[in-house]
């Protein structure tokens, strides 16, 4: 049976599957049920220093098999009350990763420090959620301002630090080495990618807030070229979100350079069991690949040509190596 | 994984049920089963879950009693305003049961007058102890009678039926007759009180529990109850899953997920 | 019946569906039998100065109902060849608007002059593939650079020139914005989103190219946003793109802000008869919510509060206006 | 919309059909139809449209024809190596005729083939006139033999049937014999001969058609045939479609979508 354990910045994990932040993340007990239903540790509901009660309904727009549409605008209990959440879940034995959100580096800082004194074993960053005004991708698309917040918190924590960055960049490479010479000791990779859903009926948008993200199936393919472009950029290692629904979507993460992945809308149906079934189809898909460890196999469809060489190749336009014809 | 998606729909009939409760059908039918909730969209306004209190048929509809805001914003619908709607969610009631107690307080005939309606057409048994402030607030009690089921009401003031809380009268109907389960809906301390008294005659109960729901899809954990989904665990639960949890009859988690105590003012 | 005559920076149409560049458009044949099946008009394959064979296949990668991922690679006959092809567009009566890519100002003013000689009746910049090294997105995703781009187009020709940008950026409105700034008659919005896909047997990304765009129904709400968020920054017009495959779709594009639409990877499977269908749907939706000229209801979602309040919110969290309670 | 996804198989088998072609078997199961095609890519090299030789049961099939790099390339797979297949695609033969002539040129019989199976397993008359560079090339001859056609063959050099054309052959056949229709894939030149020659016999005639292909989806403009795109309207398409086409037999578009005259090499 494959090995699914995995370091990750130096937290040892019983396995690559973690709860994405913002599901099943406010509660300590839901934590602890994700973790008891096989999950590899948890990540919280981005938390600020204050409580927010986030947008009035409707908050979410099921998009069929294309995915979901949200806009929760960081609802959270504040960093007060939070604390006796992530005692509930730690009580669980679950590595818990504990996500933040600010407006600038110095309350980043102030709010990394009491998030590091709850006893989480990490911090993520949330320079990415795309429909928070003054938060999230709203200050995480810039890469000095990703540099600046990462550096002030790396300096005032002594954690693991996450910068779970935007997909919503002309450049999400940039934003990671941004956040990699910030002193960041992994990415996660991609938040939401911003969306729109109208109602033709009532001329509106269905969201009260407008915009929002999407996330599920649409955005895999999206999350990977993130992760492809990010793996290519960085030496940190990378957390692969985004539509991941299954082991074989969970290995493609693998290939394109993710160490362990997060799993969000995918809940949706199946709960946490989600993560026990895929676990156990993981081990029997990397045992059917001939893959003995997850972590060998990280960012493997870099290795060989034309990929890699068509990713390493100057900015211009590589012409097909062999002439064609027409029939 | 593919997620219902939502319906604009036009509201086809308002029946005002009570001074504070109004009934909207809909042309949206929701092939549901008695138990089960929707998410109701007041365009330009809020987005709230709602019982069907008519699950089935071609003309679905929710029952709303007027409470904050939104609530009493529905109040003021009327015919062809159209209101946008996705599910229906959650679990229904088991329907097994061949002789059942139907306890409620307030809106919560909502949910339990179809259920007890589908129990009714199986030809099963079903009791009735229906509570209210007042005798114009009892809701359903027609709907109830007609289906079939031996109906008692108790009101706060007296105004109609037994005066007081109506589990006194859950008790009396509990010493007399031998149910095989009982089906409640209202106030968590109500049901509460409920269960403590159905469990001493060795009857399970079955509760429909209300919580604070923004996705209803499993996924935001607004809903949470213990380690409970409302949304999809629930809104129907058995007292089995309840009982442990300190959390019920007790607190609540507001919009941003905190936990709150309940009040004293009645949820 | 409703009025679906539009106009698009002076140019008539008559309905505003329009063949999105990259389909159906490297023939003249092909853009005449869309026009001839209902299309309002056709935009023409993205033409260069110089013949390519685009990259090798796989070119694309059929994502189920989430849509498509491609890397063509700009293969197109080139401008000395092309003009034949749009004789024939022309010659079904179909208003052909002339599709071109270079890398630098310079380049895009030339190439134009040479489209604008063809017979067109309006020029699209694309600013926005994102797989062609030097290209597309890579240089559309710098506002100054979409600025200078567009003003030596301009300047070269006397033609309405279409700016279509790229949603692989923080910040679509300001690329409209800088395109508006530099001349553009109208905005195209958007080109595919920057995806990925690898095979996990293979271990290997699955097109030739490895990074891919990806178009169909997972963009729509991506495509909208970026509408959306233009409409609020420009005064030219709008033409929406991206998952369009009913006239529902378009109803939407038009309510977010959308003058006119293109139609691409939906007519996989219908073929151009999807023009037909979507110009009779769309008509009697029209009908059915009381709009009696589809230019009437452009940006109409944007209307009513507390959307557009939303929209023009300055930069903080707006809480729910009324208090929440638990139940 | 959803299109149909990639499949990743091993090669179960690989049958050396002739010196210069290979037909390779995999555990797919295409459930197609004679006619239709399917994208096989060789991972590291080119992704080509490839008609299926084998389109039903649980082994598909192809046959390939070394011309190209990849062509070339697919010759020296070996069971066991993982290739990419997506489809089918394209329109099939139309089966109903019920006695056809089959006239095959070079690695058209990988097409006519199965089709003239199918024809045969109807019951249905099937005569074949099947023509080669020389003895040895002659594909499918042994298939064509055992499924009950009457099959005559030509080689260029005459090492085997008629010397020269497989046309003159064809021309024979349908001045002895009334057929319902006639079948043909092979080089342009030749499909156009035939269809002039079936005409002057007033026999409607089907041609298999190849042209450049990319997304094989109806999309990219590739396979671009007048007003025609192969991929969906064809590769099976009357005569009747492409009598009025003057590309047809004489140009090809290129990769980059150019117009390029067949040269005097057969394409
Ligand atoms: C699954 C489910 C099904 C439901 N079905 C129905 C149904 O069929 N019919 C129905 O009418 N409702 C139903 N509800 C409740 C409904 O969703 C709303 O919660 C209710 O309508 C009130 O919403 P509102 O926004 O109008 O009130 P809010 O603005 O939320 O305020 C409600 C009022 O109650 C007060 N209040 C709330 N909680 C407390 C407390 N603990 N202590 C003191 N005061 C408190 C508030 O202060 C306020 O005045 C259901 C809920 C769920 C979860
Ligand atoms: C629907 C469809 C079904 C097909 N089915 C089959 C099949 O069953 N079996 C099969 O073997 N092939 C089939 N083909 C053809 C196949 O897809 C390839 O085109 C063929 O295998 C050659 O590919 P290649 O990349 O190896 O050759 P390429 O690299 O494309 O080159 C082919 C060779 O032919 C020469 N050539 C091409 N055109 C001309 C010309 N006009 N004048 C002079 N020389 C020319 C080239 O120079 C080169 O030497 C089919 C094609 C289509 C569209
Ligand atoms: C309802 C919901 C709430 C979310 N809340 C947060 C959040 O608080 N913080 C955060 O960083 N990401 C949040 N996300 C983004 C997810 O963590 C994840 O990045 C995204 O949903 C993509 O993964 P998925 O496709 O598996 O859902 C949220 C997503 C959803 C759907
Ligand atoms: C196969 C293919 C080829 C394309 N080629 C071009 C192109 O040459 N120039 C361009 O501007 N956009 C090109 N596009 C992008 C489309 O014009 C369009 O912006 C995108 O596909 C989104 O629309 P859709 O979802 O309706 O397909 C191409 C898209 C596809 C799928
Ligand atoms: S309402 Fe979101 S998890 Fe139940
Ligand atoms: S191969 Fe792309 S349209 Fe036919």
């Amino acid at each position: 049976m494959a090995d699914l354990t995995v370091e990750l910045a130096g937290v040892p994990l019983r396995n690559p599957l973690l709860l994405a932040s913002g599901i099943w993340g406010e509660t300590g007990a839901s934590m602890a049920a994700a973790y008891a239903a096989g999950a590899g540790g948890v990540v919280t509901k981005s938390i600020g220093a204050e409580p927010r009660s986030g947008y009035p309904n409707p908050t979410v727009e099921p998009l069929g098999p294309v995915g979901l549409l949200n806009a929760m605008g960081l609802p959270n209990p504040g960093i007060d009350e939070y604390p006796a959440e992530i005692e509930v879940a730690r009580a669980s034995g679950a590595p818990v990763i504990g996500s933040i959100f600010a407006a600038a580096p110095r309350e980043f800082a102030a709010l990394a420090r009491r998030m590091a004194g709850t006893g989480v074993v990490a911090l993520e960053l949330n320079l990415s959620c795309p429909h928070a005004h003054g938060y999230g991708s709203e200050i995480g698309s810039d890469p000095r301002r990703v540099e600046r917040i990462v550096r002030s918190v790396v300096a005032a924590v002594d954690l693991p630090v996450l910068a779970k960055i935007t997909p919503n960049t002309a450049d999400p490479a940039g934003l990671a080495r941004a956040a990699e010479r910030g002193g960041a000791h992994a990415i996660s990779a991609i938040n939401t990618v911003r969306a729109l859903g109208i109602d033709v009926t009532l001329a509106r948008p269905i969201l009260a807030h407008g915009l929002g993200g999407l996330s599920g199936p649409a955005i895999k393919p999206v999350g990977l070229a993130c992760v492809w472009q990010i793996f290519e950029a960085v030496r940190i290692p990378i957390v692969g979100i985004g539509g991941i629904a299954s082991a074989d979507d969970a290995l493609e993460y693998l290939l394109a350079g993710a160490r362990a992945v997060q799993i969000g809308t995918a809940l949706s149906g199946p709960g946490v069991a989600l993560f026990g079934t895929i676990a156990r189809d993981l081990a029997s898909r990397l045992d059917a690949l001939g893959i003995d460890r997850w972590e060998e196999a990280v960012g493997r469809a870099h290795g060989r040509p034309p990929s890699s060489a068509v990713q390493q190749a100057p900015a211009r336009l590589r012409r097909p190596s062999k002439p064609r014809r027409a029939p | 994984m593919t997620l219902p998606s939502r319906s604009i729909v036009p509201i086809s009939e308002v029946v005002h049920e009570t001074p504070s409760t109004v009934t909207l059908r809909f042309a949206w039918a929701p092939a549901a089963r008695p138990g089960q909730f929707v998410m109701v969209w007041i365009p330009g306004d809020d987005e709230l879950p709602m019982s069907l209190s008519y699950p089935n048929g071609p003309m679905g509809g929710v029952t709303v009693k007027a409470m904050g805001a939104t609530s009493r914003a529905i109040q003021t619908l009327r015919p062809g305003d159209r209101i946008g709607i996705r599910g229906p969610y959650g679990r229904p009631f088991d329907l097994t049961p061949r002789r059942v107690l139907v306890v409620a307080g307030g809106s919560g005939a909502a949910v339990l007058a179809p259920a007890a309606e589908s129990a009714r057409a199986a030809g099963h048994a079903v009791d009735v102890a229906l509570g209210a402030v007042t005798a114009s607030e009892l809701l359903f009690r027609g709907r109830f009678e007609r289906m079939g089921a031996s109906t008692e009401v108790a009101t706060d003031d007296g105004s109609a039926g037994r005066p007081g809380f109506v589990t006194p009268l859950a008790e009396r109907l509990l010493e007399e007759h031998p149910y095989d389960a009982v089906w409640t809906c209202g106030p968590e301390v109500m049901m509460r009180r409920v269960a403590d008294l159905a469990d001493r005659h060795h009857v399970p109960v079955i509760c429909s529990v209300e919580r604070q729901m923004k996705c209803a899809l499993g996924l935001c954990d607004a809903c949470a109850l213990g380690p409970l989904h409302v949304c999809v665990d629930g809104p129907v639960l058995p007292w089995e899953s309840l009982r442990g949890l300190e959390e019920f009859g007790r607190s609540f988690r507001d919009p941003a997920g905190r936990r709150r105590a309940y009040g004293s003012a009645p949820p």
